[in-house]
């Protein structure tokens, strides 16, 4: 048995489509969508409710739909809460229902059905309190297991997204006839256009209805606007495309189902696209949404929209059901009767809310159609409606045999868009809709969604908008003639509840509201609609309420005694309709996440097979394995050894650096250094340090004098963004009378050290003979331009990070690949070794350096031992507030020094210092351990805290613990640097 | 030589196989670089002086200028970038002389990748990642553009109607933009052309 | 949002670093009440609902700071202009 | 007086209709004058007004609220409550209203689903866990519970997270079990009901315009719904904390900044606990209906307006995908703002200000809805006796001008990177 018409509808019969649902074979064809395909096929159970687990169906033939949400796909690809009235259907496809068990015909759950007495709105604030423990480990498990609705994939989504940003003068949302309107007369001016519908046909209601525009079919008129609009160059049509949201400044996000409608994306295409359109001026033409009535059982499947059986009928050929009551409180739901009359559906009666001289008007002119002025109180049925109570205006009721109950309770403008940047809408008590009021800057409304409902209103609105958008952007048209189209009337006089209702009224279908709900809460003293929302999750289900809010608010004015504009709505917020977090993350996910920053001897040190790890955007080797050796243990001691003892080869291109020229760099240098620069020679780098302006460390570095107005100064590696705003800042904001010139030069310049007693010998071999490196030359803390062997220039530093005898040399980033080979095969003999960063590590900790993890941003000069370095001579950023009193107490916690009194100890980073003897308690807490290392020199843990009057307590004894892993040792105090502290080596 | 930190980026056809490829891409190589700044209140002299010495003035607004053997590439007010053909000899020193005490010149030869794009796809393929508007009535040949691919920083000029984009991008990123420009252009076809030096596809 | 960028044009605000209140001026360091004059140029604020002077660095374009007008009730942009040229007019609030 | 929630009350009211239930609070017309007044009714002013009840006996107070109750912050937050803090000044204090959560359904009557589910931040490199291992460390000091995971009791609680083909690789995390969330609105309801049980007056479209002060100090509120008096006064207002100081002449160190928060479609169970993910600033937990509720960092600028840009929306969205791939194709299903008060150093601030009577409580940044019981007992206190409580005795105003900072991350005084 099928339901689908012998001719009609917008569907391609040549292409069947075969499809699953809950494992059952079907076949419908191209065009269908899949609610529409399983009403052809007499599928009318489609899921179950949240919280009764009720039968449901389907409602509606579009987004706003509560009740058929399945889930799409399977495995990695699984969609769950899927609208079938949403998805267009192809072959292959696969669907099954969800939030049922065992299966959706027999669902234990929908013993839920009996206790919905107790389930009402709020039940769970009132109970499950007792005992206390029994929440976490009985309630809670229960009622989430129960909760939620499908259930999503596990594994990573195979798919790839991507977005994209387009330009517009005027774009337009939604194509139905308003909004091909809007675009054809703006479009004709030149203008630059966007077109966006999220449906895959586009034309809107002209594809749903019967009605003529100048005499021929609306959806043929459809098909001649669209195919002008291609026409144009200036024009991009978006089918498939939901603008899901409206942002400052004439930002609209919207998302691109691009091959949704395949089994599996083509190779090198996405799934789906979000696009920024960034629009001058927008016209909204996005429609209206029909409103369900309230009476008892209204969720029953067979029970649906009257404009959705229009829908189905006019669009896709298919007959919802075989003898219908329509149900209606205004003049469209008899539209919905003559268009089931005429595609041979047999309509048992309309019943008309209204008073009756409305219905015997209305009866003549739909002659063929029982009319009865009254209410539907009530559908039958187990899981499909049978029958309808029908109680008449003169109080007598009757039961009517159906399959199928068309309702309308009037159509609401889709103006949700209009409201994302915090308008409300308005009520307009005398059509009793809400409308468009206030609109976002750029944007006009055209169509139903303004209001204007009628064909011929939203093709007048729409033409008018799409010109005075296009001219607000400085380009001019002229009005078309209008065309004729069919009359339409759209009175209404709403019927918020049927009173005398037989079962559960509902009016959010998909969170199970009922009337009753939302009358008890009322009660209950949550008056607010914000309050009725929240306590009772009317509108907030996957639907957001797009077919309940009304009817809601009304309920709740009614309860209150109060108006609907007074009552107001609740807030509309992006998303329109729900969109997959995959296309918002596009092409940022796993391995691009976030960019990879190369150092410039990445290729060598991989090629060495060094193990690599992240440090900000960076990767940066960690250590370089040698035959045998497998975790950091060994290699790392091994490169510290040779640092020590021969001379080791490591890359710190990722440090900052910028470039600071002009008569006054020094100037600008002096203020952002903390200590003394205006001493400094040409030819000489010294260590500097910065301040916030809060007094407390924010970054340091080395600043060399490369000539009388030329700096060289270098950041960590983390800070080096930071620093080099906050120059800016310094100078376009503070002292914008400076005459300075700076640019960042990190990626200029490969730079690596070049460390250990043979480093000397070693840098001879690649620089020009001619240059000296004497100590008398080149002493500790020189800087210069030399040049390499070959006669390219490169910039030499000699300053030591380790302790060691040390230089960094510099050359332009894409000679760095080059140079560090040339180093690693001169020094082959001299014993040289690359060097990763856990024994850059080792060798700052040995030599008492501060990195990030003492330069914490919580820490002061004073805190790290450095604060005799704060010149008290000239203004500095931090000059003023790095001397309050708290900065610089004596009893803050101070950097030292720490080795294990057991040698065979071990430290690790985070834990705290605790006084021998005293209990491990927060009273006795003095600090903590920010840097750890194995010293392969010292051979024992040894460390940096931040201690107590640190400085005072050298060689006191105190504990270290980590009562978190459960480990403790008593460690020495002693001064951070652990070797040569009177810098001989370095020097050397 | 390929550059040391170019891992996925080599020359052939990727994406989509059939037709034409949507995007063709190839890097320019050997160029010199360098970032002009002009001293405080010293623009115009500063382009009163690139004008003398290489027969153009560095332009005042995001756009391009092609003087004798230099390009300067606007990159913010009194900055640009000067791109060459590669030539021995410091480039400090030679527009250093050229701009005397008007500007401070950094070298930045050795910082950026080069790239030449062209294709019916080109600009979709930049809108991808980048959100200016690449319409020919918003950003035509000789504009320029100091923004970001992909949240990367860059340099997009135009250099051809057809339209032709050269792309500056910072090279230790490059790989990260590569990754984003491929995935990108796979669904048109992209071909990447065996790199070329500057100098052979400037006039 | 689209901050209008008076070098480079209307960017998109993900291109910019915010850093916050324009209006505050720092004080001289060598004043006697420096140090108060400090603690409220560092940390209090005038946090006005409504129109707000503030600081924006274009780090994704021409590396310029800006002073941008907007209104914190609905983020509606009223200009832009250089820091430089505020800031050396020695403009106060 | 309210009736008693209980399953026999429910029981007992399902079979007559639920007809008898009264009111959860009354609607009353504001007093010409109160003993205190707490403006703002969220969960921290609710809270307050119970405490000033039930702890100091007060009985005449008020809650003015310019909107409904609960519709702030406590309305719109991610609902994450924990004490795995850093800072001395900070763990007792969040400590206490731990505590205070875990008996709060049985003293206020009125489930909050107050659920430990644990909370687990992720770290990703070596600096990461030693700063794990440094606030853990700290809080076992203080007594409280914490663990830290490797890499492999990680993957077995969390096996949809990514470990093989991450860009920033899950190394382990700190789980604090004893964290968890709570049904953000029954907070403010439950509150609401108890306090108004004891006899505070909870009046809501009640905002407050001007403050009126003599040489005595304060002495009352003008209103919308015109002036009330008293001589004690605490201000709640989150977000809107500067707007109702300058009322008074006071200028803060807050700024007013906007948090975005998300909640996808209904799913089953998925996500076991509270996640933060330590390369990038993301958080997700799972609501008791199903909904995947996460967020990120602020959209950076100063803003009262209640909604955000789309970077933000799509950076969440990156992060979410990067930790967990099968969210993929899971839906957004509604996004929101809130307004919060980001201090300088990025923690809160109970305290007397330079006006007598007038006291503020601010300054909560992304982190208050946790705080929300022991601040309103902190503030209570406060209030009643005139003297700052012994667990909040850090959050004093003058810190920022002493250097008595409680800078947790070390962003200094830079509200947006808190
Ligand atoms: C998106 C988001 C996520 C968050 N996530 C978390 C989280 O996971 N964990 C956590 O611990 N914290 C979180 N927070 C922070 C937390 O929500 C807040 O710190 C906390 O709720 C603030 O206290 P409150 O509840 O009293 O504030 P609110 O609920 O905002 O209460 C303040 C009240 O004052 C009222 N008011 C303001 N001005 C006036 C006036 N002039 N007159 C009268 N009334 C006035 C307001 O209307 C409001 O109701 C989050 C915040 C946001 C925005
Ligand atoms: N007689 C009545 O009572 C009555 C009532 C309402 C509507 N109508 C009929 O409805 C039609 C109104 O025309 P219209 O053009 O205003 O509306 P429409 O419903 O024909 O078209 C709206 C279009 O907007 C699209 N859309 C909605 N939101 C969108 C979004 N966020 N992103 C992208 N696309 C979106 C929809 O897919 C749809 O195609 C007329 O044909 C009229 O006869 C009649
Ligand atoms: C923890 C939490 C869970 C939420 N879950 C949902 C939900 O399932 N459905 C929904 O529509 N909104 C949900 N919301 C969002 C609210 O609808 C609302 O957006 C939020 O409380 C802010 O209020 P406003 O949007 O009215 O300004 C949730 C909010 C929070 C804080
Ligand atoms: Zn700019």
């Amino acid at each position: 048995m099928s339901s689908r018409l012998a001719q009609g509808g917008m569907i391609n019969r040549q292409q069947a489509c075969r499809f699953a649902f809950d494992g059952a074979e079907y076949s419908g064809y191209a065009g269908d969508s899949l609610a529409s395909a399983l009403l052809a096929n007499d599928v009318r159970l489609i899921g179950r409710s949240f919280k009764y687990h009720r039968p449901r169906g389907i409602l509606s033939a579009g987004p706003e739909e509560p009740n058929a949400l399945v889930e799409l796909r399977s495995g990695a690809r699984r969609e769950p809460n899927t609208r079938a009235t949403d998805v267009e259907l192809y072959d292959g496809l696969q669907a099954t229902s969800q939030n049922r068990w065992p299966s959706l015909r027999f669902d234990v759950q929908a013993i839920n059905g009996l206790f919905s007495p107790l389930f009402v709105a709020g039940f769970y604030y009132k109970t499950f309190m007792w005992p206390a423990s029994f929440w976490e480990k009985v309630y809670e498990p229960m009622i989430r297991r129960a909760a939620g609705l499908g259930r999503a994939a596990l594994e990573a989504d195979p798919d790839h997204y991507e977005k994209s940003w387009a330009h517009c003068d005027v774009l337009v949302i939604g194509a139905g006839p308003a909004g091909l309107a809007a675009a054809l007369t703006a479009a004709r001016t030149g203008a630059r256009v966007i077109l966006a519908d999220e449906n895959f046909a586009l034309g809107g209601r002209c594809l749903a209805e019967r009605r003529t525009i100048d005499g021929q079919p609306a959806a043929d008129w459809a098909a001649q606007a669209i195919a002008e609009l291609r026409s144009l160059p200036d024009v991009r049509l978006f089918p498939r495309t939901t603008v899901f949201g409206v942002f400052d400044d004439g930002v609209y996000g919207a998302v691109e189902r691009v091959n949704d409608h395949l089994p599996v994306p083509p190779e090198f295409q996405p799934r789906q696209r979000v696009w920024r359109f960034i629009a001058k001026q927008t016209v909204l033409a996005s429609g209206s949404i029909e409103r369900p009535l309230v009476f008892g059982n209204n969720d029953l499947p067979g029970v649906m929209l009257a404009g959705a059986v229009r829908t189905y009928v006019n669009r896709y050929a298919v007959l919802p059901g075989r003898r219908a009551v329509i149900f209606t409180d205004n003049d469209d739901g008899w539209n919905t009767a003559a268009d089931l009359v005429a595609a041979g559906g047999q309509v048992a009666a309309i019943v008309d809310s209204r008073e009756p001289v409305i219905v015997s008007e209305l009866s003549r002119r739909f002659p063929e159609i029982q009319a009865i002025a009254g209410e539907v109180t009530g559908a039958r049925g187990g899981r499909h409606v049978e029958s309808v109570e029908v109680t008449s205006r003169s109080g007598t009721s009757r039961r009517l045999d159906c399959d199928l109950v068309a309702m309308s309770g009037g159509w609401s403008p889709t103006l949700h868009l209009t409201s994302h940047k915090g308008n409300r809408p308005r009520w307009d008590e005398e059509r009793s809709i809400f409308v468009p009021d206030m609109l976002p800057a750029g944007m006009r409304v055209a169509g139903a969604a303004n209001g204007d409902m009628t064909l011929g209103e939203a093709l007048v609105t729409g033409f008018r908008q799409g010109l005075t958008a296009a001219a607000a952007c400085g380009f001019s048209g002229s009005m078309p003639t209008l065309p004729r189209v069919t009359d339409e009337s759209t009175r209404r006089v709403p019927l918020w509840r049927v009173r005398q209702a037989s079962g559960k009224c509902f009016v959010d279908f998909q969170n199970d509201v009922t009337a009753d709900d939302v009358e008890l809460t009322a009660h209950e003293g949550y008056r607010s609609i914000e309050h009725l929302k929240r306590y009772t999750t009317l509108g907030m289900a996957t639907d957001q309420g797009k077919t309940s809010n009304v009817t809601g608010i009304a309920l709740l004015a009614q309860q209150r005694s109060m108006s609907i504009a007074a009552t107001g709505t609740t807030t509309f917020r992006p998303p329109y309709t729900p969109v997959a977090m995959g296309a918002l993350a596009g092409h940022h996910r796993g391995m691009d996440f976030r960019p990879t920053r190369y150092a410039p001897s990445h290729r060598w040190a991989s090629e060495l097979g060094a193990s690599f790890t992240e440090s900000g955007p960076w990767l940066r080797a960690e250590w370089f394995p040698g035959p045998g050796e497998s975790a950091w243990f060994a290699p790392t001691c091994r490169e510290v050894k040779a640092v020590r003892s021969a001379v080791g080869l490591c890359d710190v291109s990722t440090l900052g650096k910028i470039d600071v020229q002009g008569p006054d760099a020094l100037k600008l240098i002096e203020r952002l250094y903390a200590n003394n620069f205006a001493t400094l020679a040409v030819g000489r780098a010294r260590y500097g340090i910065m301040l916030r302006e809060d007094g407390f460390m924010f970054d340091d570095g080395t600043a060399a004098r490369l000539a009388e107005n030329r700096y060289l100064i270098t950041t960590t590696t983390s800070h080096a963004v930071q620093v080099y705003q906050h120059m800016h800042l310094c100078h376009q904001a503070l002292w914008p009378e400076l005459d300075v010139q700076f640019v960042s030069v990190t990626d200029q310049w490969a730079q690596f050290a070049i460390a250990g007693p043979r480093s000397r010998e070693l840098l001879q071999r690649v620089l020009d003979p001619q240059i000296d490196l004497s100590n008398q030359a080149f002493p500790f803390m020189a800087a210069g331009e030399v040049r390499l062997r070959n006669g390219e220039p490169a910039r030499l530093f000699r300053i030591s990070f380790s302790g060691e005898l040390a230089y960094e040399i510099a050359v332009p980033g894409h000679d760095g690949d080059s140079l560090i080979r040339a180093l690693h095969a001169a020094g082959q003999d001299l014993g040289v070794v690359p060097y990763g960063l856990e024994a850059l590590n080792v060798l700052r900790v040995e030599k008492g350096h501060v990195v990030g993890s003492e330069l914490n941003g919580q820490t002061t000069a004073h805190d790290l031992g450095i604060g005799r370095m704060l010149s008290t001579q000239k203004d500095f950023i931090g000059s003023v507030l790095g001397r309050r009193a708290n900065l610089i107490d004596p009893a803050r916690p101070r950097l030292v020094g720490i080795r294990t009194v057991d040698r065979n100890a071990k430290l690790a980073g985070g834990m705290h210092f605790i006084p021998q003897g005293a209990k491990c308690s927060i009273e006795h807490d003095q600090g903590h351990v920010t840097s750890v290392c194995y010293s392969p020199i010292l051979e024992q843990w040894i460390g940096l805290g931040l201690l107590t009057r640190g400085p005072e307590r050298h060689g006191e004894k105190v504990m270290v613990v980590d009562p978190l892993r459960g480990a403790e040792a008593l460690v020495e105090v002693c001064s951070p640097v652990f070797i040569d502290p009177e810098g001989a080596r370095l020097r050397g | 030589m390929a550059d040391a930190l170019h891992f996925a980026f080599n020359p052939g056809r990727l994406g989509h196989r059939e037709g034409a490829p949507g995007l063709v891409l190839q890097e320019l190589t050997q160029f010199t670089l360098a970032s002009v700044i002009a001293c405080k209140d010293q623009a115009a002299q500063a382009a009163a002086a690139a004008q003398r010495a290489f027969g153009t003035s560095p332009p005042m607004a995001p756009a391009t200028a092609a003087g004798n053997a230099l390009t300067f590439i606007w990159s913010g007010p009194g900055h640009w970038l000067a791109l060459g053909p590669h030539a021995t000899g410091a480039v400090e020193a030679r527009l250093g002389t050229a701009f005397g005490t008007h500007a401070s010149v950094f070298d930045q030869s050795g910082s950026r990748v080069l790239l030449e794009l062209r294709g019916p796809r080109a600009r979709d393929v930049l809108a991808k990642g980048m959100s200016i508007d690449l319409h020919p009535r918003a950003f035509r040949t000789g504009d320029v553009a100091v923004t970001t691919a992909s949240h990367l920083a860059v340099h997009l000029w135009q250099v051809a109607d057809e339209p032709v984009y050269r792309l500056l991008v910072v090279r230790t990123w490059f790989d990260s933009l590569w990754r984003w420009l491929a995935a990108s252009a796979a669904e048109y076809g992209c071909e990447v052309l065996a790199p070329a030096p500057y100098a052979s596809h400037t006039a | 949002m689209r901050i209008p960028c008076p070098h480079c044009g209307p960017r998109t605000h993900e291109e910019f670093t915010y850093y916050g209140d324009a209006t505050v001026r720092r004080p001289s360091s060598s004043s006697p009440d420096a140090v108060a004059a400090f603690y409220d140029y560092v940390y209090t604020r005038d946090n006005p609902f409504g129109l707000h002077r503030e600081l924006w660095f274009h780090q994704g374009g021409c590396h310029e700071w800006l002073v941008v007008e907007r209104d914190t009730r609905n983020h509606a942009i009223k200009g832009a202009v250089p820091a430089r040229d505020v800031f050396k007019a020695g403009e106060s609030k | 007086m309210a009736s008693r929630y209980s399953i026999f009350s429910l029981l007992r009211e399902s079979l007559r209709g639920h007809r008898g239930w009264t009111p959860a609070w009354r609607d009353p017309e504001p007093r010409p004058a109160y003993d205190f007044i707490v403006v703002g009714g969220g969960g921290h002013g609710l809270a307050t007004a119970y405490y000033l009840a039930k702890n100091h006996g007060a009985r005449n107070v008020a809650v003015l609220e310019k909107g409904y109750i609960g519709g702030g912050n406590v309305g719109r937050n991610t609902t994450i409550i924990r004490s795995n803090y850093l800072m001395p000044g900070n763990i007792p204090f969040y400590e206490h209203s731990l505590k205070l959560w875990e008996g709060l359904e049985q003293d206020i009557n009125y489930n909050a689903m107050i659920s430990q589910r644990g909370v687990l931040n992720l770290f990703h490199n070596d600096s990461q866990r030693d700063q794990c291992v440094r606030r853990g460390n700290a809080m076992h000091l203080h007594g409280v519970d914490g663990e830290l995971l490797n890499r492999e009791q990680v993957r077995k609680l969390l096996p949809m997270a990514d470990f093989d083909n991450a860009r920033f690789p899950i190394m382990g995390g700190l789980m604090q079990r004893r964290g968890g969330t709570v049904r953000h609105d029954a907070v403010a309801w439950g509150f609401a009901r108890a306090a108004d049980s004891l006899g505070v007056d909870i009046i809501q479209n009640c905002e407050v315009i001007g403050i009126r002060q003599d040489d005595n100090g304060v002495m009352g509120v003008e209103t919308t719904r015109g002036f009330i008096a008293s001589r004690r006064i605490g201000m709640a207002c989150a977000g809107n904390t500067s707007r109702v100081a300058s009322l008074a002449g006071l200028r803060l160190p807050i700024e007013s900044h906007l948090l975005q928060a998300f909640v996808s479609e209904g799913l089953k169970p998925l996500v076991p606990c509270v996640i933060t993910f330590g390369a990038g600033h993301f958080y997700i937990s799972q609501s008791d209906k199903g909904g995947l509720v996460f967020g990120g960092s602020i959209d950076m600028y100063n803003s009262y307006a209640q909604r955000g840009n789309l970077p933000v929306v799509e950076e969440v969205c990156e992060e979410g995908v990067a930790l967990f791939p099968c969210l993929s194709r899971v839906r957004m299903l509604r996004s929101w703002g809130g307004i919060m008060d980001m201090s300088m150093d990025g923690s809160p601030i109970i305290d007397r200000t330079a006006v007598d009577g007038l006291y503020l409580n601010a300054g909560w940044c992304y982190g208050g809805f946790k705080a929300t019981p022991a601040s309103g007992w902190c503030f209570a206190h406060l209030l009643a006796t005139d003297q700052p409580h012994d667990v909040a005795r850090a959050y004093r105003l003058d810190r920022f001008a002493t250097g008595r900072l409680i800078d947790e991350n070390g962003s200094g005084a830079h509200p947006n990177r808190h």
